[in-house]
């Protein structure tokens, strides 16, 4: 199979869905001419024209609502929000509309809508262009959000969002983007919205994790394992809504439960991980539920030395992986 | 040629005749809410009351059968146009399981069917402004001749989407128009105190488009200003901001008291241009409406209205568990 | 002391600060003339004229905005939401502004602004009148989060709201405004922000909620008492930062805990508050965490049968208290 | 009277001669933080050039003992002008924790300095339109004679928050100035495809405010109007709309590769009328500026700009643990 990057599964991803449908079409912020700031649309503007990869004016709200509109026709947009940090002029859009239109017609209207942004730290982003945002929209039925750590869940997930008939949070690790390749079959193929995927089987400590913690935490496995630690990796894929049965089978496989995000800790993704812990399998459990995460603090600032202390890395996860197993 | 203002907008006296009973369905519907509501039995009411001549007289300009409509919480006139029925009406005042808007989900006024093309709605103001753009990207990007025309009140032109979707929809030409039923409050803030710009359609210079202001009272009016507006958008000669001046003759809703922020004398001067009352007098004056022809107009629709309650009072709610339902579409 | 109503109290309130600090002052949607659609201002316009009780364009963001703004100079606004529903448009001046203000440039400026709004079900108000929104700004760090249950809390976390130097968005229930009635002293006084409060002490199991869940429990904590149940009931008050302590201290004192919102379940407040005990005092526990909340379906539908299906209710809650006190 | 341009706007040969030192100190920072950039030593840019003369003929028209602005990220002739030195932008291009904008916290352009009036400002854009009206309104109920000042790019401008916010100022009349700096690109994003209307002025229609486009080229120009934008403002005329058209001369930021939607040819040309030697020769015209006394003004800016960069360079980090400080004001 071939090795190809996080931010090339975007891309093919994308550009294979745009030859399949003709409903499927980009808008957004420089998507067009310059394929994207990260170059996640690179080329499509030069396949598809200028009429199906639209660089719009700088307006999430109209990025996100004019999308809204095109899904209810019967099109299937996939709006970029330029950095994640940028949806929130989009938020009612999305939480008001895009989330109910369904429920709120009795499933006579739909909203097949995908909106794609860069998230995460790591890069010297700052405050604002670095950051986790999931949890905002991680109370919201009617959304499913998908969070991928791999080029290969990439390209599957993307998919199924863009051919999902509900609007679907698709963010990428923009850290990812060049960072993290793999392979990813030249065969068509799809992966499942709602379900986790375990990365890596173990015994000892069981770690529920997604997004660029993923990677660390296999990587703390590695080592660990040389010193004797079998580590059971979950990668949660979509975080909203969580996939509750492969949370408590991981949990309850090892009873020690270390949880990561890369975001602020208090009222995060794994808070409701936690939750969902406590409330089923609290008896299996041999040690209190960990967590690691950033520190509740607005963001990640700029200056080297307070985005490193910010930031989860593969060195604290480490230490906490071991710190748990040896409880 | 007749010198009569309808024939010389191409309208026959049937239509003219049909747009009365439209008008008037609409009111004689909203009036009943109001007295269910006082009686009772449904929780609550928002009204069209003074922007029917504004509605149906938009509505006719349309196509029924392509374009797409996405109308904000009074336009029961718009609704009734393009196809609701008074009985989908009431069963959506009642809440009950088989209202085609929302299945009770919703409170009335929050449209939504999709065979007549009427795009469901929602209670925050404006964001259907964008989503009306979408359906114009829609139409240029399948090549389909449709337009897409939505409303709001003129205090919601101050929220971003109204900037944002306009926007939009200018650079790329899309066949869309924007009517705002300017009448005169936003709940008890007056107009004034809203925008400083003289006519709501001044925003239109914002974008480079069409702007224009006609009389709300004036069905006839309105039907000119949408059919040479929806002409322009399907030519691809882009959006058109249209604003409707009218005034709201209730309250804001029935959980409003308006003796609070305006005078009694401003409402019955306003009632004075009451469209139904100016829209009578001209098919009168017309020829086409006797009194006896109103009586049976009126008896014809009271008919209908009775009906429609009964029925609806009567219709069953949903189960409750059914609140669990689509969430998300069946895999 | 007098007894009086909760919108008696968040009128008082504001009037007493208004009247103490001349910077104060009141803007948003129909506050004036009309003292707000449910009339929390009401009288003030007069009082104070209308330029210190303004009446905004009906435009969300702006309210937030100019408020931030103002806040900046050094003026004390309270911004009201005419209903939580309608924060969405808000959210990136909420969230992108006024939470990092501080943090971002270093504490060289602040943002004293109060943003209240009336939030949650039973009141016939349908998807968007209805809703607890909370936790969308639950992971924010530099806001703080009040949603009282008493008029007595209400006038003193209302008041130390507005003398705070930090954002804080104060949410009332508006099914409590002319429901509860509660003694409040004649005298000055306030209430620290970010403290939960016991409300009834008891020693078989624990209840952790706010908002009208907290009268709701206090019912059925009466009917159980007859039963031979003991409850002990948390009012949480501030809902973000949450009091760690007292949560926990609270969980350990029964080692059973029930905790209720009415929002939807997954990403709730309560997700956090589970978390907090799972990861602080797992091994105090002699039951599973059990949570009662909302279905997770977008909002609360208006016909009464199934907005009564949604709804937490004092049976719901009676019902899952003894469950768990049977356990 | 002088037939000098500035001379007849009241401005002396010693405000021309510092208001072209303060844009070329702009100009000259700018292109050292590129070096540093382009050396590995800072992460980021985001620049000035090509609006200098917009930035700091504005500027210069404003009090700067009073009046508050709120400057984008490209407004290095904006803050200069109102006492931010060589050395805070160097340590704020550096993040180090000496930097009076964020203690480095945030990216360089991200200014805020309140001794200065600065406001503190964030990335996502216009969402500082809202909060000058905050200013204004503050100004107007304390009887103050200051007033706000604020800039966005023409992309920006058709966001939400540019809609409702100058909403609110024309409604309420506050002493507000909405300065957009278009430079025709949106990071990639050419003009015509952001907007419809001939000039970002014409929103100001919307508004019933006064609007006006000046050559953003031209400090004097610029100047002109914001100096009678300001006077309206403090006479309680309320606020104004004025765009500067000038072009962005580099890159969106140091991240961005231009040559992928931009013709090189289009950005010679915009050189030819690249304001700093514009206004070299209109004060070279003036008998102002000879070519030694230009370059010893050069040789000048470039110690200051060495030594802050020396300064900047080996100052220190803020400690990591203090990243936990100040997320809410110690009670
Ligand atoms: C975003 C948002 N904010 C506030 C409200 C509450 N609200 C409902 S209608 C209304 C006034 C609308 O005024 P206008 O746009 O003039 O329409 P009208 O009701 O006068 O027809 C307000 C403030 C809302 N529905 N949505
Ligand atoms: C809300 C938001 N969306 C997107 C961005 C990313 N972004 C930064 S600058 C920029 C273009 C701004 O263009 P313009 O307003 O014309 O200002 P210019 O950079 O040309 O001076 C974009 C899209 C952002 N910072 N904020
Ligand atoms: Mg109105
Ligand atoms: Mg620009």
């Amino acid at each position: 199979m071939p090795k190809i990057s996080y931010i090339e599964a975007v891309t093919s991803a994308i550009r294979e869905e745009m030859a399949r449908d003709e409903n499927v079409f980009v808008l957004g912020e420089d998507v067009g001419k310059r394929g994207g700031v990260f170059r996640a649309t690179n080329g499509l503007y030069e396949q598809f024209g200028e009429e199906r990869v639209i660089d719009t004016p700088l307006a999430e709200s109209a990025i996100a609502g004019v999308g809204i509109g095109a899904a209810m026709y019967g099109m299937r947009p996939i709006a970029e929000i330029q950095f994640a940090d940028f949806i929130m002029p989009a938020v009612n859009q999305i939480i008001s509309e895009a989330a109910k239109i369904r429920y709120r017609s009795n499933n006579d209207w739909q909203c097949p809508l995908t909106i794609r942004a860069p998230y995460g730290g790591g890069i010297h982003g700052a405050l604002y262009h670095s950051q986790s945002i999931e949890a905002i929209f991680a109370n919201v039925p009617g959304l499913k959000i998908v969070m991928p750590s791999t080029p290969y869940d990439v390209k599957g997930l993307l998919k199924s969002a863009i051919r999902s008939n509900d609007p679907v949070l698709f963010f990428e690790h923009k850290r990812a983007y060049r960072l993290i390749k793999g392979e990813v079959p030249d065969d068509e193929y799809t992966l499942p919205l709602g379900k986790a995927d375990v990365k890596r089987e173990g015994e000892d400590i069981t770690v529920i994790t997604y997004g660029m913690c993923v990677h660390f935490a296999m990587q703390a496995a590695e080592n660990l394992a040389k010193e004797g630690y079998d580590a059971h990796i979950l990668d949660l894929r979509t975080v909203y809504p969580l996939d509750k049965e492969a949370i408590v089978e991981a949990a309850k496989k090892t009873g020690k439960v270390l949880l990561i995000t890369e975001d602020n800790k208090e009222g995060s993704i794994i808070s409701e991980v936690a939750a969902i812990i406590a409330e089923n399998c609290l008896f299996d459990l041999d040690a209190p539920i960990k967590r690691l995460a950033g520190p509740d603090v607005p963001a990640m600032p700029y200056a080297p030395t307070m985005e490193k202390y910010f930031m989860v890395n593969p060195d604290k996860v480490e230490a906490a992986m071991k710190e748990l197993a040896d409880f | 040629m007749s010198k009569l203002r309808h024939h010389q907008l191409g309208l026959t006296d049937d239509d003219v005749i049909a747009m009365y009973e439209t008008m008037l369905l609409a009111r004689m519907i909203d009036e009943r809410m109001w007295l269910l509501n006082r009686a009772g039995k449904i929780p609550f009411v928002i009204s069209c009351q003074g922007q029917e001549a504004a509605q149906v007289g938009a509505a006719m300009a349309l196509d029924k059968d392509k374009d797409y409509v996405l109308p904000y919480y009074r336009d029961m006139g718009v609704v009734l146009h393009f196809g609701m029925t008074a009985k989908d009406l009431l069963l959506s005042g009642f809440a009950k399981a088989e209202d085609p808007n929302s299945g009770g989900r919703q409170m009335p006024g929050h449209f939504g069917q999709k065979k007549n093309r009427i795009v469901t709605g929602s209670s925050p103001v404006t964001t259907q402004v964008p989503h009306a753009v979408g359906f114009g990207l829609a139409a240029k990007m399948k090549r389909q001749d449709f337009i897409a025309f939505t409303t709001f009140g003129e205090g919601s032109s101050n929220q971003g989407d109204f900037h944002e979707g306009i926007n939009f929809a200018s650079v790329h030409d899309l066949p869309v128009i924007f009517m705002c039923e300017n009448n005169k409050y936003a709940i008890s803030v007056p107009l004034e105190k809203q925008l400083n710009c003289q006519h709501v359609s001044d925003r239109a210079a914002a974008y480079g488009i069409h702007g224009e202001t006609v009389d709300g009272n004036d069905p006839l009016a309105v039907y000119e200003a949408v059919s040479k507006a929806r002409k322009r958008a399907v030519n691809g000669e882009g959006p058109s901001l249209i604003e409707t001046v009218s005034y709201r003759l209730t309250p804001h809703s029935s959980d409003d008291d308006d003796s609070t922020y305006r005078a009694k004398e401003e409402v019955e001067e306003a009632k004075k241009l009451d469209p139904i009352h100016t829209f009578e007098e001209y098919l009168h004056g017309a020829g086409l409406l006797s009194h006896e022809g109103k009586e049976e107009i009126r008896s014809k629709l009271r008919n209908i209205i009775d009906d429609a309650t009964d029925y609806a009072e009567k219709a069953p709610y949903a189960e409750p568990e059914t609140a669990l339902k689509y969430v998300y579409g069946e895999e």
